[in-house]
């Protein structure tokens, strides 16, 4: 395992030398400078990275949608649009649910289609009232699993009293789909008169959790079954309009801005604030209530519990002294007993979210780059 | 979590740096060389530089299995993965690694069968159930992951499966720290030894480090406070003016390495002449393949490998930063062009390549963020 | 390089024992101990985990000792720091 | 070519005996009993009919949507749910759209989505505003074709005077999508106060189309290129929200019902509307406009027009002394200068819809069983 | 429609109409068997009974290539289709088919490939586009598609393709009306003849009806006006004592038929010895299979197919109404267990099946359509 | 049984005189024509298609000799309804 070593390695003073005398602020700054920048989308074809919710997925968004879209709600993009029709303040969202498998611990894609579209008209301070359902389905789809996904939401959606009261199926050929998407749009009424945004974030406000993070994105990864992991850990999914009706009773306009963390996680919606509001984020590592589940997972997977994406879980932007009364509405709450505050809004560094480690050293928390994979290095 | 959370104490973080602090002599400048990935990601997951004093300097070395694969072989895999045959089984550490023709990611996209696998078994696995397909198992690492392949190979001849095979860049972590220490610009002051490379081979193999050059070596243990303890001993080592072979993660790494591994290493792997490392370019004896008697695994004679050479772009300067000569943010490209996103380099790939860390947690303007944070 | 997480082995595969199950923080996976002879790696052990496989046997004893020196540090730096506070204060 | 024949068949009496004795009359009349029975669904699996709009698509829509979700707006099967929000009459409406090919003569999947839902609203009464869109996007799909997708989309919302609010993006593994799948879904303003619905057909009502149909349909057919035939054909994807508005600006309260008459084409809204309001349709084959290359590739393929999709023209019922003004609204519009009646409301036979033929004789013209499938026979 | 609209002139059908019922005697009714599925489509299509005195009667004969297929035979392709390499291509008519455990769509939806084609050459086409699968043209049909069949795998062969193969059901037409002649239970006055089987074996065939049996026959063509015609040619016959084979569809139809179609199809098929009937029964004698010659491009040479045979559901009256003993609407099941999303026998699959084309465009109530048409 | 449609043969392919381009209504197709001798089909001709090939060659002549005597049995019924509803007027 030894032997005679030679190097036919390039030469390395003009690379040494080419950057000689440029200090490294400058040339941090001038990184810092091409991080803000508007996103652009380089692939001639879409990889799964584009559909992670990190950075890929931001430059999908922003260079193709927006850019195509451009008009002041979708440009928010916010967790659902908000409208004024005839007086009347609606909000309105959509999502599209291709979760594989569509039976894991703690729920189904049914019940997912129904408590995330309720969870964006929630954190958007809408009361949730009426969902469309679009189904495509793949041709060979079991009857009886489409039955229970159905049961499932109509359940779903009787624990959040919507009414599902628009549909579609279609069927496409078999090695067309993964059995079953579930595309829902859902509409809500703005009853209360102040504006919530992620661009309401201001220096001084106060960052919650309303509970442990990435249960769901970790049983659903461990529940494909490729990675052999048995672990007792359920998704989280649950309609969040409860909890965040509570907050807005205890708080008011004190509630800056609310999102459900999703795809991409806690660590995600920090960012996406961030740079929404164009503020800084400290987030204290060891404020963030995850699972020993979770964790070991995360561990094993060489994967970052806060990207991991949560399905009844929501961060919560509250001014600084409304954060006490934040917290406690929270936490008696059933879905936010292990609420937490977790960081704080900042000045400075703007658009960029910094994490104060549980070893007590401090780090960029960036957007995430492609999926989480599982990696070994 | 037992044997993590213990060495991630802040506590005891603030002690050691306190003591590193007092070890360093005014005026004198440590430059240390963490040889592996996996230190250079909990040096920034964990933001250990801020316990550190600005005399003591750590510089990257070649340790991160991604960073060193060149361009070439990754074309090479993408050529056999395209086969219609073929399904090309890989670490999720791989996918994003760009090759002269885009990454596994975009070939995938573009229709190769290219799938993620936790294991080298679970790929095994893949094979059982494809007994139509042929299999390929994309081998990276050093001697760490090197005798994982080698037991499954050892099992896919047992089970007589004829329709696996190994794609083997594995490499081989002394030629390319001999070939740093060769390397005239490099001044270091000590080594932060390979952990998990070591659990194999052992703290012998090292002796030469110490011996022949000069330099001290530690083998340093994975968690932040393991890091800290290295650097406290290293200094203490030149403090005392000694030179020697240390492990800190005897918790972990027996001295002699582990027998068993290295028997089944030896069966199944051999030596190559000569491999190419990314940005470092050939280095002999430096790189393991398939003895003749699993020359039926060996991806390279199964397929027609292709045996693509790529040069570097002129822009990257991974081979620099691979033997710490320019810190990351040093090369021309970094954070603007070359960044995780559109890595051109692959330092800027693997969340070790120490781009990537130093890009994606940060240490810029790292005195404004202690106070930022300190608030 | 080459992420290694430890793990506690709690059962050894009675019709495959080159196959441990072991448990991280409550998660569970079948791992091979195929780099480690018949008879060394036993329930109760805890195992470094890489890519599937132990790679190493943990060495409670030295771990102990390391936790140990580590917390002594940590102790001194305390009641120095201590110290120091109420040197300040005076 | 010729021998000895030999017949080994069953017995042939026993049969016939069984049913000696009953009347065509009594058998026809327990037959139609069940015609109209609930539709149940026996398949374990679904199959490609049970997404093409006949009468497999009713069973599942029927057994298992309904099923679950039971509430009175979306039990109507209307085009879109009439909602009341805080006195505010909407309209809120969904589909999904698995077009393919993704781009066809005379238009392309994202201006279906946008026109499609845009119709939707407007055959309920209502005036569109706000589409929502959630993408499921095939990992290696062209981001060149996605943009193209989307920038038509953008042009269609500007056409059909919407806007994109919401969105949502997910990229699926290759092989688990065709390249692009949209569902929109919409909102709109019921501003007239007289409502629609297709259960409101009363004989002697008249029925009209819009133009000529089954253009869409047999252009995406042949776009797929499997059945090698060239014609000149485009889609008749248009967004109706002019020409309906202009029917009911024109006849107000004497317009019943409207419908866009896609999946499952003309054949199948009539059928709808005879089953929601339990009257009898009689329609005169002669007057349905059908274009030269629709009807030719018809034959071809032994295919009938009626129940080929349009994507730009709807079925109005109309009361009878509105029928000369609904007819001249339409004619008067660009969408409908080919405009027709093809038939009135009669009540009976009640569920059931007949054809008229161009011969002069007399048909039913029932639901689809399974896909509109190119025949030999 | 050139050919087409000429022959649905309701004008022109009035009049044969008002000529076919003055022929008729009173007191006597008239049955004739349109032999041809095709015959049945157009008289249901195009509501041509409404032209049609009460003292004809139309019963429909066993001339539909779909509903006479024994579910065996269906279930046999599908144990064909589910084999991993092969793809099975069948004319759309075949995909609800039941077998005797489900039909193309549900196989299908199991996760057979099973593809429609709309020309047996499209079926070559597929498998020129997939080397490495197994392509399987799923033939039926009666004399009038046999020839394509047998043109395609001329093609075949002179292509040197090695994957294609054909599951071969074509069945000829007069072992079939001879059988129902020699039913004991049938009392027909006459018969229109199959107007596209005829353009292929001309009308020569039909001699025996006449002669040995002494049933006029016409054949005819397949718009509504050549219907009538041909029943008005039927009745002049029986009016004025004649029994011959006549040929209303001329345009069409040439006396001798197509020497070169019955050419090729002489040389790539031959007469099996026997092969099963839907509802009729094991018939000598009465279907084609592939010469010894084209024996690699036979489906039931190269693969190992099951031979399936399942009796007929006990409630399946087909036998009976392909013979014409019993109308659609006699069937015990008929429109309640039996109806086209849920058939039970082939003949309420097709829209060329009586039963279907009985269901799908009724004939029921037939006065009272009449009565609110008119209005 | 066995749908056929008549097209008009629109185009021999030079070079594959087994295949001609036929329109049907302005819907164009390549059919077969190899149930035909060379030369026996030509542009102009009319023929019955099924499933992709030529079957028979459309007799212009017999058809207009169809249509003509169809045509005359309508015009001496529409004569004959004519002369019953003046006769009914009277
Ligand atoms: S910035 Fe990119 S190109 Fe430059 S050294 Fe780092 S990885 Fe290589
Ligand atoms: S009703 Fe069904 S079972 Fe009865 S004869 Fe017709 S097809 Fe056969
Ligand atoms: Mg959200
Ligand atoms: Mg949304
Ligand atoms: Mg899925
Ligand atoms: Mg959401
Ligand atoms: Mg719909
Ligand atoms: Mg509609
Ligand atoms: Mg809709
Ligand atoms: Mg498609
Ligand atoms: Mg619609
Ligand atoms: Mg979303």
């Amino acid at each position: 395992m030894s032997g005679e070593v030679t190097i036919d390695g390039p030469v390395t003073e003009a690379g040494a030398k080419a950057v000689a005398g440029v200090s490294e602020q400058a040339v941090m700054e001038r990184v810092a400078r091409a991080r803000r920048a508007r996103a652009r989308i380089r692939e001639e074809r879409l990889t799964m990275a584009h559909g992670a919710g990190g950075k890929a997925t931001q430059s999908l968004v922003e260079a193709v949608f927006l850019e195509a879209f451009h008009n002041p709600q979708l440009a928010a993009l916010d967790d659902a649009a908000a409208l004024t029709v005839a007086g009347t303040r609606l909000a309105f969202t959509t999502d599209s649910y291709v979760v594989s498998p569509l039976f894991f611990p703690g729920g189904d894609i049914g019940e997912l289609a129904v408590n995330g579209t309720v969870n964006d008209l929630a954190v958007a301070g809408a009361r949730p009232l009426f969902l469309s359902a679009g189904f495509i389905l793949e041709e060979g789809f079991g009857v009886a699993d489409l039955t229970r996904i159905v049961t499932s939401m109509a359940a779903a959606a009787k624990a959040a009293d919507v009414r599902i009261v628009a549909g579609d199926t279609k069927v496409v050929q078999r090695g067309q789909a993964d059995g079953c998407y579930i595309t829902t749009a859902g509409v809500g009424l703005r009853e209360r008169a102040h504006d919530l945004g992620v661009d309401r974030a201001r220096p001084g406000d106060v960052v919650l959790v309303s509970g442990p993070v990435g249960d769901h994105g970790m049983t659903v990864l461990i529940a494909r079954g490729d990675l052999d992991l048995q672990v007792d850990l359920r998704s989280d999914t649950a309609p969040l309009h409860g909890a965040t009706a509570a907050l807005l009773d205890a708080c008011g306009a004190g509630v800056r801005a609310m999102r459900d963390a999703t795809r991409g996680g806690v660590a995600t919606v920090l960012n996406e604030i961030a740079r929404a509001a164009e503020v800084g984020i400290v987030v204290d590592e060891e404020a963030v209530p995850v699972r020993p589940g979770v964790r070991g997972a995360a561990e094993l997977l060489g994967i970052d519990p806060l990207y991991v994406a949560c399905e009844g879980r929501f961060v919560a932007v509250v001014a600084p002294d409304a954060a006490d009364a934040a917290l406690a509405a929270l936490r008696r709450h059933p879905l936010g007993e292990q609420a937490a505050v977790i960081g704080r809004v900042d000045d400075d560094p703007a658009h960029l979210v910094l994490l104060r480690t549980r070893f007590g050293g401090t780090r960029i928390m960036d957007l995430l780059v492609g999926d989480p994979l599982p990696r070994i290095c | 979590m037992r044997f993590v959370d213990e060495f991630r104490d802040a506590e005891q973080a603030r002690a050691l740096a306190a003591r590193i602090a007092a070890r360093c002599e005014p005026g004198r400048t440590y430059k240390f060389m963490e040889v592996c990935g996996g230190h250079t990601h909990t040096i920034y997951q964990h933001g250990l530089e801020d316990y550190l004093p600005e005399q003591v300097e750590l510089v990257h070395g070649p340790g991160c299995p991604v960073c060193v694969i060149p361009m070439g072989r990754v074309d090479d895999a993408i050529a056999i993965a395209r086969r219609p045959e073929v399904i090309l089984t890989s670490f999720g550490d791989m996918m994003r690694v760009p090759g002269g023709d885009g990454s596994f990611l975009d070939a995938k996209a573009a229709g190769a069968d290219i799938r993620m696998v936790y294991s080298p078994l679970d790929a095994l696995k893949i094979a059982r159930q494809h007994p139509d397909r042929q299999v390929v198992f994309m081998a990276i690492g050093f001697e760490t992951t090197a005798p994982s392949t080698a037991v499954t190979v050892l099992r896919a001849k047992a089970e007589g499966l004829t329709n696996f095979s190994v794609f083997c860049n594995h490499v081989t972590i002394l030629p390319a720290i001999k070939a740093i220490l060769d390397s005239p610009d490099q001044r270091l002051d000590g080594f932060l030894g390979p952990g998990h490379v070591s659990t194999v081979i052992g703290c012998e193999p090292y002796r030469f480090i110490a011996e022949q050059y000069g330099k001290p070596l530690v083998v340093a243990g994975f968690e932040p406070l393991d890091i800290l303890h290295s650097i406290d001993m290293l200094l203490a080592q030149l403090a005392e003016g000694r030179c020697e072979i240390e492990n800190q993660y005897s918790r972990v790494v027996p001295w002699d390495g582990n027998p068993t591994a290295l028997k089944v290493l030896g069966d199944v792997l051999e030596l190559r002449p000569f491999f190419e490392w990314r940005g470092l370019g050939f280095i002999s004896h430096s790189a393991l393949r398939l003895t003749e008697a699993y020359a039926d695994f060996d991806a390279e004679r199964r397929f027609d490998v292709p045996g693509v050479r790529v040069a570097d772009p002129q822009s990257c300067q991974c081979g620099e930063v691979l033997k710490g000569v320019l810190k990351p943010w040093e090369c021309k490209v970094f954070g603007t062009a070359c960044t995780p996103e559109t890595p051109i380099g692959t330092c800027m790939v693997s969340p070790e390549g120490a781009c990537a860390a130093y890009y994606n947690f940060g240490r810029f303007r790292r005195q404004r963020l202690l106070q930022v944070t300190a608030r | 390089m080459c992420l290694g997480i430890p793990g506690e082995v709690v059962e050894i595969m009675a019709d495959r024992p080159d196959l441990a199950q072991v448990d991280v923080s409550g998660v569970r996976r079948a791992i091979n101990i195929g780099l480690f002879e018949p008879g060394e790696i036993n329930e109760g052990d805890w195992v470094l985990i890489h890519v599937g496989f132990a790679l190493s046997k943990i060495d409670e004893a030295e771990a102990t000792a390391a936790m140990d020196f580590l917390k002594s540090l940590g102790d001194a730096y305390a009641d120095e720091l201590t110290a120091l506070r109420s040197s300040t204060i005076d």
